[in-house]
């Protein structure tokens, strides 16, 4: 059922966190973060998950990580289904997907030195003897374009882009087939985006590495990303190659969210789509479609029914109302 | 929400103030110099500060002291103490001995219980009957033991008929204890700890816990124009920094104090401080069934090391005497103990008696006291290093009052401090507290010769026979040293000048029959 | 909110008989009991057997413990075995007067301690802050009975002065009953400013260094309005917190302070329920406290959602 | 650590406390050597002298050297203090850590009991502990510490709770980290801060527990010296001979002092919140 | 909304300003370390002019911004300098007392920050802390205060005006926050506007709400605007001139379209570069090498820039550039200028 072609399956997931209330503390509602999605991610290819705060990017990444137990769905990693693995058996397994967070100040462990934190994920798993992995530290640290001297120095010594390249160090050396990027460059400045850009670049190549990047930097992600899957409040608006969203956006939300990106061109003329309003509530989303509230082009049928994903053009899916004739 | 706070604080700065002009103006007043006002005659109340709580105010059931002091004033006995301890009557007017075995009392006519109804000899003999009887459970009760039956001969007549001669009758028929009871009280209640209805000089008027008990004059008080007092209240102030300060500042009029700050109030020029010999003594309780200390050499050993002397001058100020089983306040019938071998502090004999007992580098023991009793625990530090120096080294272990004496009850202590009332008579300090089938001897002491003796004694009538036996037998004590009898303290009372008439006796510290105010 | 409330009241009910379990086995491991100490050193073994029997001690332990068990269900916490008493109406009429201590210590010690707190914050690191730390921590420093003895003595010696003896309750007297508390609210008030004037301060840093004072004073406010209106308000909330555990501490801290002052209240009988043995006394007490100590912290949690509109309880 | 000693060493407040709480630790151990008499060695010729060139402090009711006292009551309310304390923090913090990281059913259990604990006053389950266990040092010791077991337990369960928002520990789980390994290295020596200050403060307060205790007869037993003992003793003879208080309340309330001075800069010096 | 070249040059070079910048170091000042973190800058913002100040985390635009208003936090102060407010009279603001700025603040000159989720105190509700601002500085009277307070929310695009007024912060979205705040910070007609960061925490969506929003306000206000961003992108959108800050320093300052067709300093260079080169998919970017030097290093490093500057000489790392005029209104601060014999302004 699985196809081994593929790093990443996600068939119909769906992640609720529960709303809980009343004098014993029943589930009276969900908060439903990831709403029946479905995709999957090549080999060696980025993915791209993009869209605004709340629309359940990163949920679904740490879902995927199961970080978070799945509500519903499955999720495939090489071809195995990892969704209904217990939490405690996949431990061992996690050397094969590993996950770079956003935020580089707390995503290290104040307490710990370099070098430790980057035996640890080589010795949890068992992956060399100590003296082994001490090379292969050394070797990592190099290779993320930092120097063995630092590596006895903490975290707060460094940058946060020296950070940044200690956490994908960290989560590289135990050669991982899939990384997770969540956020992973949206807190740095330009100047240093742009060399951990470069750096994540390069070490796909040598590692072989399959990228799921969830980022609301639209700029970044069209630099980085072979495909792009757009989400709103946790469903998939539109997915498909990076080219063809980019250059002939097909769902209103995205043709709105790139026109929102300022210009960095000053001869540029750029057509604004401004949307009104703000996302909907995600435990009370509105019916049908779940952007029809701030749609330039919303009709009555939004409000009745939910829009398919269907594939519109070739490796080209969309959600809307307006393609489903 | 923050204005609030602010007039909140002004409400309570302006309220402190207050307080503290009032309590300034109240001052003056409770001094009772404030001549102002149309009551020119003195408040008769008189405010006792009580240093314990009443544990209960039946008289039968409750020994402690703080329901003793209180509920003496409001219950009477057959006979009483007079200020020479010489037996006088009370609610007998007589009484006659048609042979050793048989009292016959005559009572008073006319004195009547709080509740209005008049005593009959019907109540006394009830009353001894609840003594008596084992589910009054009575800490008296061994005290008339012997009395077989009563009869009422009249409406003013009762006869007690004893199984022996009993030289102690008379004297343990003035126990506060051995009161005069109205039964449709005790029926009513169940017991008569939280009531009290006698016929007594004072009526009980309210129980506050923790707080105060007062009590109001009986009017119908069979002696004439007594008592004096309107009302007396005894304030329950556990502290003794409390009790200073209320004495120095007039809050109340009378309080026991510590040696110590017995001293200090006597520097203070309204307030008298008064003092009597007390006929309690400080001992030491050995358990003499176990080793080492169920050898007789061992005990004497210890007494030898046992400074008694300086426990008088360090604990008690130096204001206690040396005491043998029977307290030097029972006067003749005590025996010059400071001459007695044991109590000449000779180290080397000590040392000596050890070896002989074969424990010559010493031993190690617990010492066991009460923490309530700042006093014990200090006596019991004196002891621990006195007797360091013939090598006994000792471990204070300090319990409070409850498990302390359920240590006493089962000798689950081998040796414990603590203080004894000898009573008024020397067969409660010898018979009850010595005799190997005595209520209180929980030290496993067992003599048959001394046994023999203190029988004796109880029914020997004939005084100087009896006090020749008596004698014999507190040698005999301090020799086999079951216990070690330390010193005997005096008691101190601070009453204000206000007070009139108020003077302590041994037998009965607080005498307030004829107090007044001024 | 009503749900909040009822579930939380429900959540008191396992603990409540936590606390129910625990003290009434801890008394019974106890050694001495409460024949013993009636009796004293005048009592013979019958005596003590037969006020055992009269007291329900000869029952099997857990018996015993259903039976106390299934009266408090009912509200009835049963007689003191030493005085035969109904317990119920001596506890609350005790509880009166030591929630009013209480009370008047806490309001004493935040009049010392808010305003110093909030002075602390505010100059930081000074000379000021210096002093008032090192002040606040004084109160905090003195054993309860030392300071209370001293001013006990101070006072007489000096001024003359004592409080009055022999409680009087609020109602029937509010001077004096003012004038008796005083000085225990005054010693208890003094331990507790401390506590509060370390979380003022150090509520009112945190709260100076948010973003939305920065806000505030960028609109022009001035600093009186900065730090009354909006530090402070924000600061409450974790000032609330040791308030209200301060005020459960000092319900069943006040036994020292109660003995030493002469006060009536329910740490004194607890105590000389423990000294007596007077079990039903102390399991009934001990159970009212902590019953009073759940439903403070309880009013504590509610407050917060009225001073903090963030906090909606489901 | 140096970091650390700098910044403590620029807040004199803290610095003050530190010295000072070196002071009487040094004082405690060298108490063989500084007091000049054995602690309870009695002058009965000496009862309640005032302070003199041989008895520096003056002598107590029993007529021992208040300052051979003093010294020594270092050391036995120090032992009280840390024993006490060591009990509550260590057992504080595997039912904090416990309850805090694995939530759930054990969370439920652990602070209910927790909460039953919390419910009896301080003193009162100190009292009713010791009354079972008898009163001595060790019994005081294990008092105190069962009565600060839930504070600790609230603390470091919240603290855990707050360590796992950070995303190192999300990182650490993703890693495939053992739960036994993220306890001991990536979560306690994160919650260390907030812990080390309550300590602090804990020993204050089992020092005045303790104190609390002798009031009421139940703390340390004689003759060891105490500065709980000590000073309920001269309670009574504050007037007579001031002395006889003077000195253990200023040892007791020195030290407190110093240990709530430090704690108290601890907590702004470890509070990341309050790093400037 | 698209950017007209015309329109960027009306509102440039208007001699009457409104703000003026001279020199400015802003020091940190603890027992331990002395040294600047903003050092020498100038800035002039003339009448309705918008103008950008961007740069880099830690390059001290921020601290500019709250010098301007006097809010440093305790351990900075300006060391030198002075900041002239060109309103009614000219006034030196930081020479003056405290109250004196408390009076300026949110009146003549006012705020907005970064974080609209913290920048509001959670127990109040809008009507209170909107009504606030006017109750500091005006005598109006009640009702005259919520009725200029929903006109205002009304012109910031709330129209349920009366329903937010009731509202308290959490009880709003991001977006909703930061009109709320650009409602108070524009409700007593200030002159100048200081924007710090006001979109980097919104969304992309909302991002193009709010810039849309100040946009149009300021010129219905007549309020210049001081916009603070580490995104060129908001600052092509929004401004006129611009100022950019490295590490305490203005490198560079011109009008915006100078900036971006012909940049001048090497960092400027870079940046643009960096930024431009995300289009080309997949390839490698262009980057500035190493990191932004912090502040403790500033002392004798010549050239700020020089560490990672691309065309660094010897000179650069020792000695620290004048600002150079390389064109009318472009004035530049390296070494490369004087080889190019470019005027010393």
């Amino acid at each position: 059922m699985a196809d081994t072609a593929y790093a990443i399956e996600v068939k119909n997931l769906k992640k609720y966190f529960p709303i809980k209330g009343g004098v014993l503390k029943k589930t009276i509602g969900n908060v439903k973060a990831v709403d029946d999605i479905t995709f999957n991610v090549k080999r060696n290819e980025t993915l791209s998950l993009v869209g605004e705060s709340g629309c359940g990017k990163s949920t679904t990444g740490r879902t995927i990580l199961k970080l978070y137990e799945p509500t519903s769905g499955e999720i495939f990693l090489n071809g195995q289904k990892i969704s209904d693995i217990p939490r405690g058996k996949f431990r061992r397994m996690r050397k094969d997907i590993q996950m770079i967070f956003q935020d580089p100040f707390s995503s290290l462990n104040p307490r710990m030195t370099v070098r430790s934190l980057l035996l640890e994920p080589l010795l949890t798993h068992k992956l060399a003897s100590r003296k082994e992995a001490n090379e292969l530290v050394g070797e990592m640290i190099e290779k993320v374009g930092l120097s063995k001297e630092q590596l006895d120095r903490y975290p707060h010594e460094f940058s946060g882009g020296q950070r940044q390249r200690i956490s994908i160090a960290r989560a590289l050396i135990v050669k991982p087939k899939v990384v997770i990027l969540d956020e992973a460059v949206s807190a740095l400045d330009v100047s240093i985006q742009s060399q951990i850009l470069n750096l994540l670049i390069k070490l796909q190549e040598e590692f072989e590495l399959t990228y799921v990047f969830i980022s609301h930097d639209l700029n970044v992600v069209q630099h980085l990303s072979d495909r792009v899957g757009v989400m709103y409040l946790g469903q998939m608006m539109e997915l498909g190659e990076t080219k063809d969203i980019y250059n002939n956006p097909l769902h209103p939300y995205t043709r709105a969210l790139l026109s929102a990106i300022p210009s960095l061109d000053p001869y540029e003329k750029k057509e604004r789509i401004i949307l009104h309003g703000d996302v909907p509530d995600p435990s009370n989303p509105p019916s049908g479609c779940p952007f029809r509230l701030r749609c330039p082009k919303a009709h009555d049928r939004c409000a009745e029914e939910k829009p398919r994903f269907l594939e519109k053009e070739k490796n080209h899916w969309v959600a809307c109302h307006l393609f489903d004739e | 929400m923050i204005k609030k706070g602010f007039k909140l604080t002004f409400i309570f700065a302006l309220l402190a103030s207050v307080l503290i002009a009032c309590s300034g103006n109240k001052e003056t007043s409770g001094d009772g110099k404030d001549t102002g006002g149309d009551n020119k005659q003195v408040e008769q109340v008189l405010k006792i500060a009580n240093d314990q709580e009443p544990a209960g105010l039946d008289p039968h059931k409750t020994p402690a002291h703080s329901s003793v002091r209180i509920y003496s004033q409001v219950y009477s006995g057959l006979v009483r103490f007079d200020e020479k301890m010489e037996v006088v009557g009370d609610l007998a007017t007589d009484w006659e001995q048609p042979d050793d075995k048989t009292y016959i009392f005559n009572l008073r006519e006319g004195v009547k219980f709080h509740n209005g109804r008049e005593m009959t000899a019907e109540d006394v003999k009830y009353s001894f009957e609840r003594i008596k009887a084992e589910e009054t459970a009575s800490h008296i009760a061994s005290y008339f033991a012997n009395v077989e039956s009563i009869e009422v001969l009249g409406d003013y007549q009762v006869k007690f008929n004893l199984g022996t001669p009993d030289a102690t009758f008379l004297t343990n028929l003035t126990n506060s204890s051995a009161a005069v009871v109205a039964k449709e009280v005790v029926e009513e209640n169940g017991d008569l700890q939280q009531v009290a209805v006698g016929t007594g000089p004072f009526k009980f008027k309210e129980w506050v816990p923790d707080n105060k008990v007062v009590l109001e004059k009986n009017e119908d008080y069979y002696e004439e124009g007594l008592p004096k007092l309107d009302e007396v209240v005894y304030y329950t102030m556990k502290d003794e920094a409390a009790r200073m300060s209320a004495i120095r500042t007039g809050e109340v009029d009378l309080t026991t104090v510590n040696p110590k700050s017995a001293s200090l109030l006597k520097k203070e020029k309204n307030i008298d401080v008064k003092d009597y010999q007390s006929l309690e003594y400080s001992y030491v309780g050995f358990n003499v069934e176990k080793e080492p200390l169920n050898n007789q050499k061992v005990r004497q050993a210890l007494s030898l090391a046992t400074n008694r002397k300086a426990i008088a001058d360090v604990v008690w100020n130096g204001d206690a005497v040396v005491s043998g089983p029977v307290a030097p306040s029972m006067g003749d019938w005590a025996i010059d103990v400071t001459k007695h071998e044991l109590y000449s502090n000779d180290i080397e004999k000590a040392k000596k008696l050890l070896d002989e007992a074969g424990y010559p580098d010493g031993f190690d023991i617990t010492i066991t006291t009460a923490s309530t009793y700042p006093d014990m625990v200090d006596t019991a530090q004196i002891l621990q290093q006195q007797w360091k120096e013939i090598g006994v080294n000792a471990e204070i272990k300090q319990i409070e009052w409850g498990e302390y004496i359920d240590t006493w009850l089962y000798t689950s202590a081998d040796v414990l401090v603590g203080r004894n009332g000898s009573g008024t008579d020397p067969d409660r300090a010898l018979q009850y507290f010595f005799h190997s089938k005595g209520s209180a001897n929980v030290w496993g002491f067992s003599d048959a010769e001394y046994d023999k003796l203190v029988e004796s004694g109880e029914t020997m009538l004939d005084k100087g026979k009896r006090k020749e036996i008596y004698n014999e037998a507190q040698e005999k004590l301090i020799d086999q040293s079951p216990n070690l009898f330390l010193v005997s303290p005096m008691k101190y009372v601070a009453v204000r000048d206000s007070v009139q008439g108020f003077t302590p006796y041994p037998h009965n510290g607080e005498y307030i029959l004829e107090v007044s105010k001024k | 909110m009503y749900a909040y409330i009822l579930r939380r009241l429900l959540m008191l009910i396992p603990v409540l008989f936590g606390v129910s379990v625990v003290i009434f086995f801890t008394l019974r491991i106890i050694p001495g009991d409460v024949a013993a100490t009636i009796l004293g050193t005048d009592a013979t073994p019958e005596a003590l057997a037969q006020l055992r029997k009269d007291f329900g001690l000869d029952l099997p332990i857990y018996e015993q413990y259903l039976q106390w068990m299934g009266g408090v269900m009912t509200g009835d916490f049963g007689e003191s075995m030493r005085t035969g008493k109904e317990i119920l109406p001596d506890i609350s009429s005790r509880f009166a007067i030591t929630f009013e201590l209480t009370m008047l210590s806490a309001f004493i010690s935040w009049i010392i301690a808010i305003p110093l707190g909030i002075i602390a914050g505010i100059k930081r690191n000074s000379k000021t802050d210096f002093g008032v730390r090192v002040v606040s921590l004084l109160g905090v420093s003195i054993p309860n009975f030392a300071l209370a003895t001293v001013l006990i003595l101070v006072l007489a010696l000096f001024f003359s002065y004592s409080p009055p003896v022999g409680y009087v309750g609020f109602f029937e007297d509010p001077i004096t009953n003012l004038q008796i508390l005083f000085l225990p609210a005054l010693v208890l008030g003094t331990s507790m400013a401390g506590a509060v004037t370390r979380m003022t301060r150090s509520s009112i840093l945190e709260i100076l260094r948010l973003d939305f004072i920065r806000t505030i004073r960028a609109k022009g406010a001035k600093e009186r309005v900065v730090i009354f209106q909006h530090a402070l308000r924000n600061a409450m909330i974790p000032i609330l917190t040791i308030i209200g555990m301060q005020i459960g501490v000092l319900l069943g801290g006040t036994v020292i302070i109660e003995q030493i002052f002469s006060l009536p209240g329910l740490g004194q009988l607890v105590l000389t329920g423990i000294n007596q043995r007077d079990f039903t006394v102390v399991q009934g007490s001990v159970l009212f406290i902590a019953f009073v100590f759940v439903m403070i912290n309880l009013i504590v949690d509610i407050l917060y959602s009225y001073l903090d509109p963030r906090i909606t309880y489901k | 650590m140096k970091e650390f000693f700098q910044r403590l060493v620029s807040d004199k407040v803290g610095l003050i406390g530190f010295i000072g709480i070196l002071l009487v630790i040094i004082v405690a151990v060298l108490a063989p050597v500084i007091a000049p008499y054995s602690p309870d060695r009695m002058f009965t010729e000496h009862t309640l002298e005032g302070p003199s060139s041989q008895f520096l402090f003056g002598t107590d009711e029993l007529g021992r050297d208040i300052f051979s006292r003093t010294v020594y009551g270092a050391q036995v309310s120090l032992q009280v203090g840390l024993i006490a304390v060591g009990i509550g923090a260590t057992a504080g913090l595997i039912f904090g850590l416990i309850s805090g990281y694995f939530q759930g059913k054990v969370d439920q259990v652990i602070m209910r009991v927790m909460d039953v604990f919390f419910a009896f006053p301080d003193i009162l389950l100190a009292l009713t502990i010791v009354a079972v266990l008898g009163p001595s040092l060790t019994n005081t010791m294990i008092a105190i510490g069962i009565v600060f077991t839930p504070v600790f337990t609230r603390l470091v369960r919240s603290a855990v709770m707050s360590v796992k928002e950070n995303e190192y520990l999300t990182s650490a789980v993703a890693i495939g980290v053992q739960p036994v390994k993220i306890i001991t290295r990536h979560i306690t020596p994160n919650i260390m801060a907030p812990f080390i200050v309550q300590i602090t403060l804990a020993l204050s307060g089992a020092i005045l527990t303790e104190a609390a205790l002798s009031f009421l007869g139940l703390g340390v037993q004689p003759p060891d010296p105490s500065w709980g003992v000590m000073l309920n003793a001269s309670r009574t003879y504050m007037e007579f001979a001031p002395w006889t208080i003077l000195f253990p309340v200023s040892a007791i309330v020195l030290t407190i002092l110093c240990f709530n001075l430090l704690g108290d800069s601890l907590r702004d010096l470890l509070d990341p919140k309050l790093k400037q | 909304m698209a950017k007209n070249l015309t329109a960027i040059l009306k509102g440039r070079g208007t001699l009457n300003t409104v703000l003026d910048i001279k020199n400015l170091s802003i020091e940190v000042n603890t027992k331990k370390s002395k040294y600047n973190v903003v050092e020498g800058v100038n800035l002039s913002i003339g009448k309705k002019m918008k103008y950008g100040i961007v740069g880099e985390s830690g390059s001290g635009k921020s601290l500019t911004s709250l010098a301007i208003m006097n809010l440093l936090p305790d351990v900075l102060k300006v060391s030198k300098g002075s900041i002239t407010l060109n309103t009614e009279k000219s006034k030196e603001l930081t020479k003056l007392s405290k109250r004196e700025m408390q009076k300026i603040r949110g009146n003549e000159i006012s705020m907005i920050f970064q974080e609209p989720m913290t920048a509001l105190d959670p127990l109040y509700t809008i009507e209170h802390q909107l009504l606030e601002v006017l109750k500091f500085h005006t005598n109006y009277s009640k009702k005259e205060m919520r009725e200029l307070g929903l006109d205002m929310l009304n012109k910031v695009g709330i129209s349920r005006g009366k329903e937010i007024f009731k509202s308290y912060p959490h009880q709003l979205s991001g977006g909703m926050r930061q009109r709320v705040i650009i409602a108070m910070a524009l409700i007593c007609q200030p002159k100048l506007l200081i924007a710090d960061e006001p979109t980097t925490a919104l969304d992309v969506t909302i991002q193009a709400q709010i810039l849309d929003l100040m946009n149009d306000l300021s010129e219905t206000h007549d309020t210049s605007i001081l916009m603070i961003t580490h995104d060129l992108g908001v600052i092509l959108e929004t401004c006129e001139r611009v100022a950019v800050l490295y590490a305490g320093q203005v490198m560079e300052e011109t009008t915006v379209e100078q900036l971006f067709t012909n940049p001048s300093h090497p960092y400027t260079q870079g940046l643009l570069k960096s930024i431009r080169s995300l289009g080309d998919h997949k390839n490698t970017l262009y980057s500035i090498p190493g990191n932004v030097p912090t502040p403790a290093q500033y002392e004798n490093m010549g050239c700020r820039f020089s560490s990672r500057c691309p065309h660094a000489m010897e000179i650069c790392k020792s000695k620290e550039p004048s600002m150079y005029t390389v064109e009318k209104d472009h004035t530049s601060k390296c070494w490369l200028h004087e080889e190019e014999g470019v005027a010393y302004g």
